[in-house]
């Protein structure tokens, strides 16, 4: 996590650096059908997030031997523009974006319905325009509605979300100064009806007590997230609805 | 060029595209010599020097500018530095791969980089913070995210309206952050040869169809900055001709439309 | 993670395995939250600045220090560099491959990684030669020279020892060589879940078997410092608390036997 | 194109830095068959550029999957040895020469009869030994030679030349200080019997007059570079009679 | 070879700067199976070099078309880790490593009977985790007795053995003050019984009288180094006969 | 080394050379001990530092010289740099590929740079511009044009003719240009074993049917300065000294020949 700084972040009235209360999450808006040629295709735009999400598939997976007979493999690839970040980027992956690559990859493969798609394959390519704190999780949360939105059988939406350890306390959805200079992050990665988990990583200090109230925050703010995945969905629903009675 | 998904254009789609070129009329009912709706959203991308999202029909595309401090080349220690990438990105369709720059890609960004630079749209000269040591180089890196024809043309449209935006951030070198000095304003017209037709800015299907493709780049002088022939097959001098007279007027037309 | 050789487990073994993981006992007769034996050997590699061999189980690892001068990150201009890099060589099993890191050597260093240095073990800030200038870099190597599964507490294990043994080579530098300032002691604890049960540092059957993985690091003050959650599988919130209650009692008792 | 300077390179009478005229081609000098493993082969000193060219097939593409099952590819190979330049050039292609390469490839395509010979790729190895200016016309010239001497039918011989603006003139085949300080550059490939332009490109600044005169320039020349081409097979095919009459 | 310096190598007594003599061998120690996944392997202690060796195989050689249909093919991958040497190592093959890689594959192929096994593959992985001098003829006698412990018939041992020049005299297996400052190192694979050389390599500055004497020294040395091989495998094969009276 | 076009060598030609070779006769008429003929032009590439074109019966490569200033190794702070480099032209053969350096061009760079190296052809520390600062970096770096065998023979005949006409451009250094300061010549000899036969300067054919080589390169002392074993069969010590004597002898014709 963070180094340690002078900043304030979290002020007298318990505001953030950002106005936000410790469970509010930054502005969040998800677009689907963004792009032509993708099977499905989704942008978020969380805080300062931009983010593009397309899946091409099923399809055969390609070399042979990566097909696995029982199942569709699921592969998503993240990756950041060379102007996503402050310091230019430079183009291809990364060990960073291997390791997001991998767990995105994993979360996802526990909310599709792969076992109706044996040998196949489904690409989920993450581009991250603009990224903010969290991209990890924005761009999880639009993969799942990029999914629904190519039609790809699943089983629950994954919803993305991160708490954090902030001066001390713990707070819902790091912004970039409070990745920067906090004191621990959690993203997860959570099955919208169950409750499952299917991604969590972590980094920083947090006491077993401070995981419970983090916890508690994401839980929480999953259903809210869960909605706005749903009525970018119907949107998409309502403009096919209305396409077909304009016929 | 890739193919489409089916990997070649029915013959029927192939028959029906030609014989409506004959008649004047493409496939989706443009004229030869016309380009498909253009949309420009500059800022796209807030947080970088500049930036511009391109909708060129169906193909988009979006350009992000750094610029960052950095040695100049050893044999030009008074310019800032130019770098022009292009990434076809995997999700703009369904045969892109990722990886390195393969040679199409590299063509596109090569030609992209040529107009811009030899139209001298931007001022090197006025780039250098500290000469022969320091100088400011202008990252030029455009996404494409999504496919249908003629990336040169949407790729150049993006990067110069994304130029005209970028701001210097000299801030962060004991000076002031400044707008990016530019001057003029490459315009490239890609055209391609559908049997003896000439037809410009192709979209997929047409780009299929063809068997060679030229760019021409002008500035508002109505001079050549860059061309570029591609593909197997030939042009007389008289179509060149005629391609440069209309990658001209074009180029008038969209500097009138999309760059007042 | 590799199959085993045959590719694939054997549907006698894996109903074996299942059954006795039902009755609270595993394979090998440990019992769910135990580890296999722990055979640590420091200094194995003498003219490293610090090293471990380290067995667990069958799995075997050796980390090895080396400590540089170098320049720092342009935003931690005060402390010194940590790198960590995990080797799957070929020779620890019939399906790895010699070449760049995979995902999978990927992730295991970074996860590793991640406990060393947000448990803050090392003082980076107590590694700064010339401010902004010159560092000490500290490159922590792990070589994984035979695989039975548990990879990353392995090498947790290995790293944290050979840190707890290095030299910084001050003298190189017109000063006195020094223990590396090493604190905490981050304890890393891997599990699976293999049906409804979690099992603590599976072998490579076990990894076979699961459906899910899960690896908690802490320190002494039993506080969280890394988690990361692996495979296709889920876990229920109250797994994941077990699983961190267990990797703090598993810690204790490492701590303990090995770390006095 | 160039950099600006205060270097004049024409003079008051209207001559060059290396005292040619205007419409004056660098010596240019061609000799075929220099190579024994290769199927065809050139050598081509042109100016100070010294380009040697192998050509290898028809022979089966590989890997497969880039066969065309109508007609053969032309794949051109152009490389700088590491010390054909004033700097040491790092082996292994950049993206100049991909580029080059690309450009050479499509423009010998279109003079090889391709579709007599489906799934076959024809290799053409261009190593510039020595680099003056224009060394992708040099080399396509050559390649034109060498694919005549490897025997493989084509319809026409691909003539390159080069035109350029200089101190504000127009003026053929540019030297290298009139490449490194001129205004323009215009490299073209020319079918020698029919005219047809096969490569084409052009950078820095010519106005649509300029181009005119440039290209009349070529033309004029492509005849004479043609007759060169010829004149080195010609060579090729008097010594085979030689010894066929010794035998 | 090295660098000029004025150490002095060899002192009034004729001793080394390691207290050898010129015909002593520095300590060395062979310890077989050290690893439980690979088919055959071995730890090898010579000087201050540590190395193991794994073998695997005979198995299908991977890709297809580097199968030889009349024999097994033998490839050593020689490697060091990233912290055998004093400065630390970039993970992956250098020009050195594949080089040694090449010789010890070619000498270990010598004395395996490759015959047996056609479109096979035999892999020696040989890890350099702490480098003395001569870690490339350490490698190759730790990696035959690895390969006799995975049961690979073999007409022969290879023992790895290297003499050199020191202040102007032959000596025995070069230390590394001895390698950086010394004249002349001659690295040798020799075949135990037959005598015959399969690796051999040479820089430095020897006249042929001076390789005589080398070869001599070398010659002689392999006995003893043979013995050691053979008392490392009769220890395995004496812990395999316990095993089985203790069943 | 790559097998001929179709892939083996006939059963017929190789009976027939085997069976001159019993009769002290080589494929092409030379004896054992002899060299194909040997053409060396030097000053080929004109504007490098240093050149040679030399041809080795049908195989012929290209050697140039770059002289640039640069850092030196921090362990010789006090010598130039010499970095030999190979590349295997897909032009040279049929079989040959594009791409980085393979093994076995690897290695006959490394023992052509050993033998120039051990020799001490160079006088690197005359080479020093700024000790431990700057030094000229000379980079041999050779073309392989067509291939006939015996490269390892013909790289460094090549190498060692353009280092001994290369100048040094001490005049970007604010000196004046120099002749690259070389004193000994090193010259390969390269011997295969063919049946119980030893023959030198293999061609192609001979390569194919040969079990071991040797090269071993001499300076005019008649010292060793280098010598490589190559191939999976082995020479037994006599043929060894035999090998060593036919160097020495081949060597001093060489220099005497080409090297007046």
């Amino acid at each position: 996590m963070g180094t340690a700084s002078d900043i304030k972040l979290i002020d007298e009235n318990g505001l953030r650096i950002d106005g936000r209360s410790p469970t509010e999450l930054r502005p969040l808006k998800i677009e689907t059908d963004v792009l032509e040629r993708a099977d499905g295709s989704a942008f978020i735009e969380w805080g300062g997030n931009k983010i593009l999400v397309a899946v091409y598939g099923p399809r055969e997976a390609y070399p042979k031997h990566t097909q696995d007979i029982e199942k569709a493999v699921v592969k998503a690839r993240y990756n950041m523009s060379a102007f996503s970040v402050d310091e230019r980027k430079r183009p291809g992956p990364d060990r960073r974006s291997v390791e997001i690559s991998k767990v995105i990859s994993e979360a996802l493969s526990a909310a599709v319905m792969v076992e109706q798609f044996p040998r196949a394959q489904i690409d989920v390519f993450i581009e991250v325009l603009q990224a903010d704190a969290g991209t990890r999780i924005a761009g999880l949360t639009a993969s799942s509605v990029a999914l629904a939105a190519a039609g790809i059988p699943m089983r629950d939406m994954v919803v993305g979300c991160a708490a954090g350890k902030v001066d001390g306390k713990i707070v819902l959805d790091l912004g970039k100064e409070e990745d920067n200079f906090g004191q621990a992050d959690l993203p997860m990665g959570i099955l919208a009806k169950s409750g499952k988990i299917v991604l969590m990583q972590m980094d920083g200090d947090m006491s077993q007590e401070e995981f419970e109230q983090a916890t508690a925050l994401i839980m929480d703010a999953t259903k809210r997230i869960y909605e706005i995945q749903r009525e970018a969905l119907a949107g998409k629903y309502r403009a096919l609805a209305l396409e077909r009675s304009g016929e | 060029m890739p193919k489409d998904e089916a990997g070649v254009l029915s013959e029927i789609k192939r028959n029906y595209i030609l014989k409506k070129l004959k008649e004047g009329r493409r496939g989706d009912g443009r004229s030869p010599d016309s380009f498909r709706e253009i949309s420009i959203t500059t800022n796209y991308v807030p947080r970088s020097a500049g930036s511009a999202y391109v909708k060129l029909g169906r193909t988009k595309v979006v350009a992000g500018i750094k610029i960052e401090s950095g040695e100049p080349f050893p044999d030009t220690p008074n310019q800032g530095v130019l770098t022009t990438n292009v990434e076809l990105l995997p999700m703009a369709f369904p045969t892109f791969e990722a990886g390195p720059p393969n040679e199409g890609s590299i063509e596109i960004a090569r030609v992209v980089d040529r107009g811009i630079r030899e139209s001298k749209m931007i001022d090197l000269e006025a780039l250098v913070i500290e000469p022969a040591k320091k100088v400011w180089i202008v990252f030029a890196d455009i996404d494409v995210i999504d496919f249908d024809g003629n990336l040169i043309d949407a790729c150049t449209l993006a990067v110069a309206s994304a130029l005209r935006t970028a701001v210097v951030p000299g801030s962060t070198e004991g000076g002031k952050d400044f707008a990016l000095p530019v001057r003029n304003l490459p315009v490239s017209v890609t055209m391609v040869k559908i049997g003896d037709e000439i037809v410009a800015d192709p979209d997929l299907e047409e780009e299929q169809l063809s068997t060679a493709r030229i760019t021409v780049t002008t500035t508002a002088d109505e001079h050549i900055r860059a061309m570029q022939k591609g593909d197997t097959g030939y042009f007389t001098l008289d179509e060149i001709r005629k391609a440069i007279k209309l990658s001209s007027d074009i180029g008038r037309q969209i500097r009138e439309k999309y760059f007042k």
